[in-house]
């Protein structure tokens, strides 16, 4: 179940402002079958990032043996990712954590609510709730050109996207068109933007994925924690990599500091 | 095969390699990964007295070859890792070594006499040194007069070797280290992390909710190996290095330095199976170097 | 496009950027690489009463992203340079820094008293902190009366206005830029090496002749920024910010720490052009983080 | 002259007991004209390993802008370096430093003496010298399985191998069989090597080319000095990076600490 595995980049190519889709080939791929689950990846050569970095599931093909992840160009890590070439080898250290709950879930209206690269695991989640429910997806967007995965997710479902500036699609925020009259929501994305979502939806039932900066990745090192909402909680605490990174909405504070 | 064999007051190892605490959590996430029965000993996370949160995240961040951690001491207190921690460890026949933080004298006697107590601790490590707790951290890291008072202190109730962990961030920490042996510490561990800080270029202030956090991992090696050759030219006290080890060849040098045993810290980060992997290395890399054992690599540093 | 300039006592620079001390020379090298007229300004190597010869070799040893030196400060003694490299500085329109060392207060008065006339010479750093001499390099740099009395000697004499570089070898930085900001330092310049070693593993001893040298590099940066940073909460005095430093996005990071300016070492060993890179590419970080100029960039971080 | 240019490996393959060949395709092979100087590559990407390492010139062949470097594996630098692959790129400073004086060289009888990863930059010199001197190679290596280029001194003049184990040609060290009847020397190899010829070939005119740790590089950093035999030298001390790496073997102390 702990599992760690050099696997091969089939492709690796941009998809949207900033923005790259990868393709990793390995036996790894046949342990990643939960949607919200992440990869812990490492950068470079030797000991000079002595952290790994977190990237979700954005989609697996069991039978090729192959896992997608979409990624945005921040610091040093996800550079280093966007210059990898087909044929380089990528450390990786996973599945890691608790996906998004799909078992036992079917014939209900669900939405799907996304944020910039908070975008691709919804996409993995969508693929196997779109089986035997109703998805619709509202994602988010800074500007057009950070769209991406649009289409795949209209294969799904009713898709609304939205930019901050209007360029394309709605202009506004995610939380502009949700409606209240769903079954159940999952969203990843911005803390801003969970939180916003969380309070428009306070009547749904919802899952929210959760970001934080890792230490270990396997719940080692309390790098991770975000707090409970209820005060009478055992540990008062959970792990974002190891108990989440996806929680019930109503489990976790999502606006501290 | 070179002999790996250590032995330290409270601690018979089968080799000098034991994870270094606050990165180990207490065993259980990477006994998924291996049999921790390989390792020398466990070092497990600080205890305190009451729980703890511990600081607001972001909690860690990286630096060229190091990263900073503010954690913040955060642990369940010593009674609920005395309940429902030690008992799993008992499982493994490995020398466990509990790591005591407070903000007080009182505070720090009481878990030592709690813990120390246990029959799976062999060992005390005295956290006087961890930087990120305001409430006191830093006095008993950084004045050898107040280490040497809780060291007194602590020594009087514990029924297993105490060992002082010494802060690096001090003038002189050669003074550090005789002021707690002088106070009866049994042996010592260093180094501690290194205060550093980073800064979030976009929202512009510390990326480290806390500000301030320790510097651990390679980039640190080169002070850690100063100070442990320090304290070994005017020491006879066993010493557990520690700082920034990634590889057999960086044991071997924290043992010319004058180190008796070592801890691996921020490397089990990047690498889960590194503690098993450098145990496994090290015999043929003490044999390239000319050693039979680790205690004959650990003298030729004299 | 973002402007650059920035003012300090004695110093009007077009750019924050300057080479470090002890890693530029006397600028003859690196004028056969570029135009020296486009840095900020630039520091020259440590100048002694008489000339040294400095430590055996070896003398440097490279560690996870950083190096150790020890140089010992080499060089050919206050007299020859002012006779026979700063002539070849005048030749440019850049401010010159000459960085003052010694084992005395008299040898650090005299040679200040010598250079700080010279018409090229735009400001005095004081170097307090060169952990490599033995016969008071250390006393200096660690002790904050004695680096007090020292600033106060020099600026006596000093035709110019004196920055004292600091050690970060110390328990308690702010407690260090207190006492010589009272001592009447005109600015701080920060950091300079932390003592480190590093072993042969063939050889079984210090790779460095002199045993311990001073870490530089990448490694050091987040120790440079937590103190600086701790520092500027503390006093208003202009700090030059250096350690580590290898991109316009660290110069960036330094500003909001706190530092005026900042200076480049290490990075021109591994690439040559390095200072006139980051000048070039400042504009535009600086502006991708919002800023129209230095002064802004800076004033963010208080 | 004080170029810095990325070079494109072109072949990259063991020639003896962790010795490699390098060959570097690049314009700046065209300023190699002179044996004895050395280029100074850097390691890895960014700063992780922020000294550049020192590798003298092996070979040059000016039409095809190719410039061969031999080097033993021995720490993190050149383990990176053997890794390299044909088709990347290595970011070379140079060439650095002062080599071995050629010029006005003719009808000589001419000692070439290196030992082990000293060997290499006295190829490009006796290729120079063999067109109008008469050659003779002493090379010294540890073992057999260490011997390189035997062949290709031969084609330059006489030459004798050594090892110090008597696993192939000569049991025993260089000096073993240097004669003073001589006209000129060059030696290159370690320290210890470098003293005991100087000292057996005391009347006889010679030239050392000296190791030693560097920062810079480039005669800025003070840290491979060496000093001179000349009590009243001016300065008392030689850069081996700029003023050498290589010395009149009279010129500068070869035994000091
Ligand atoms: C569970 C999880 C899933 C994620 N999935 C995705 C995804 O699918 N696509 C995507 O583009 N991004 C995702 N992120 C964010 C992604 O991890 C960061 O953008 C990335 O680590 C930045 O690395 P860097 O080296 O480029 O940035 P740097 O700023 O250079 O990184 C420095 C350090 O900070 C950490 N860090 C920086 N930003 C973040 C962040 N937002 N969250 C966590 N750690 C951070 C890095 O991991 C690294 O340790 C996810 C984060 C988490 C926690
Ligand atoms: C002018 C000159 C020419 C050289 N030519 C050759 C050659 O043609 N072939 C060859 O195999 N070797 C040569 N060397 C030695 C070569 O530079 C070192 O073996 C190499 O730098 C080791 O690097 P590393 O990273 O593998 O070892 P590490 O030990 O990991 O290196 C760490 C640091 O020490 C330095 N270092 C270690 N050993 C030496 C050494 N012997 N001399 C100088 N610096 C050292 C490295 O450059 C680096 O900065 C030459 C050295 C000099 C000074
Ligand atoms: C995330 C993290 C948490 C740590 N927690 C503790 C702790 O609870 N008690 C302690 O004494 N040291 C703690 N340390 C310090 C390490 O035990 C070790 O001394 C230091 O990190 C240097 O070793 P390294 O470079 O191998 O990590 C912690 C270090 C890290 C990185
Ligand atoms: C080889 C070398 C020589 C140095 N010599 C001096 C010196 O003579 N005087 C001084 O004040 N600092 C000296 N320093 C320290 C640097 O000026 C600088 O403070 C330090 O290296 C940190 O900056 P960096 O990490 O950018 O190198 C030297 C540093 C190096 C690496
Ligand atoms: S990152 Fe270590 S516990 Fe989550
Ligand atoms: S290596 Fe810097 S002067 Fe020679």
């Amino acid at each position: 179940m702990m599992k760690e595995q050099w696997m091969e980049v089939l492709n690796n190519r941009p998809i949207a402002l900033d923005t790259y889709e990868m393709t990793l080939h390995g036996k790894l791929a046949s342990s990643m079958t939960q949607p919200g689950q992440f990869l812990h990846l490492k950068i470079g050569d030797g000991f000079r990032h002595v952290l790994r970095r977190p990237l979700s599931i954005a989609d697996v093909d069991q039978e090729d043996q192959t896992v997608k992840i979409i990624y945005k160009v921040i610091g040093e890590g996800t550079k280093w990712l966007s210059q990898a070439k087909p044929g380089n080898q990528i450390h990786v250290l996973g599945p890691r954590g608790h996906g998004f709950p799909v078992e036992n879930v079917a014939d209900q209206h669900i939405y799907l609510i996304g944020g910039g690269v908070g975008v691709p695991p919804l996409y993995y989640l969508g693929k196997q709730l779109a089986e035997n429910n109703r998805v619709t997806a509202v994602l988010g967007f800074q500007t057009k050109d950070a769209v991406f995965y649009e289409e795949k997710f209209q294969e799904l479902g009713e898709t609304m996207i939205l930019t901050d500036d209007g360029s394309y699609g709605k202009r506004g925020l995610v939380t502009d068109v949700l409606e209240s009259k769903m079954d159940l929501y999952y969203s990843c994305g911005p803390l801003g933007m969970l939180h916003a979502v969380t309070r428009k939806l306070n009547d749904v039932k919802g899952y929210v994925s959760l970001e934080e900066r890792m230490g270990c990745g396997i719940g080692a090192c309390f790098a991770c924690v975000c707090k409970t909402t209820d005060p009478n909680d055992e540990r008062g605490y959970r792990k974002i990599c190891k108990d989440g990174p996806v929680f019930p909405a109503k489990e976790v504070v999502l606006w501290q500091i | 095969m070179a002999d790996l064999n250590v032995s330290l007051p409270g601690l018979n190892l089968k080799n000098p390699i034991m994870p270094a605490s606050g990165c180990f959590g207490f065993g259980r996430e990477f006994s998924e990964f291996y049999d921790l029965n390989q390792l020398g000993a466990i070092v497990i996370k600080a205890a305190t007295g009451e729980a703890r949160y511990g600081n607001p995240t972001p909690r860690v961040a990286e630096t060229p070859s190091g990263m900073l951690n503010a954690i913040g001491l955060q642990n369940p207190g010593v009674d609920q890792i005395i309940e429902k921690e030690l008992p799993f460890l008992e499982s493994f026949d490995v020398p466990i070594v509990a790591n005591v933080a407070g903000s007080t004298v009182e505070e720090y006697v009481e878990v030592t006499e709690k813990i120390s107590r246990h029959p799976v601790i062999q060992a005390i490590e005295l956290n006087i040194s961890c930087p990120n707790v305001k409430e006191g951290g830093i006095q008993f890291g950084t004045d050898p007069k107040t280490a040497a008072h809780l060291t007194e202190k602590v020594k009087e109730v514990s029924e297993k070797p105490v060992y002082v962990k010494l802060s690096p961030n001090v003038t002189d920490i050669v003074e550090m280290a005789k002021a707690v042996a002088d106070a009866g510490a049994d042996g010592l561990s260093m180094i501690n992390t290194l205060t550093g800080m980073r800064f979030d270029l976009h929202k512009k202030r510390p990326i480290i909710a806390n500000e301030t956090g320790g510097l651990s991992g390679p980039a640190i090696k080169p002070i850690a190996l100063r100070m442990i050759y320090q304290v070994r030219q005017a020491l006879d006290l066993p010493i557990i290095g520690m700082g920034g080890i990634t590889s057999a060849e960086d044991v071997v040098e924290f043992l010319l330095a004058g180190a008796d045993a070592v801890a691996i810290g921020t490397a089990n980060f990047l690498d889960p199976y590194i503690c098993p992997n450098v145990i496994e290395s090290l015999p043929n890399t003490l044999e390239k170097y000319g050693f039979s054992s680790v205690q004959e690599c650990r003298l030729k540093g004299e």
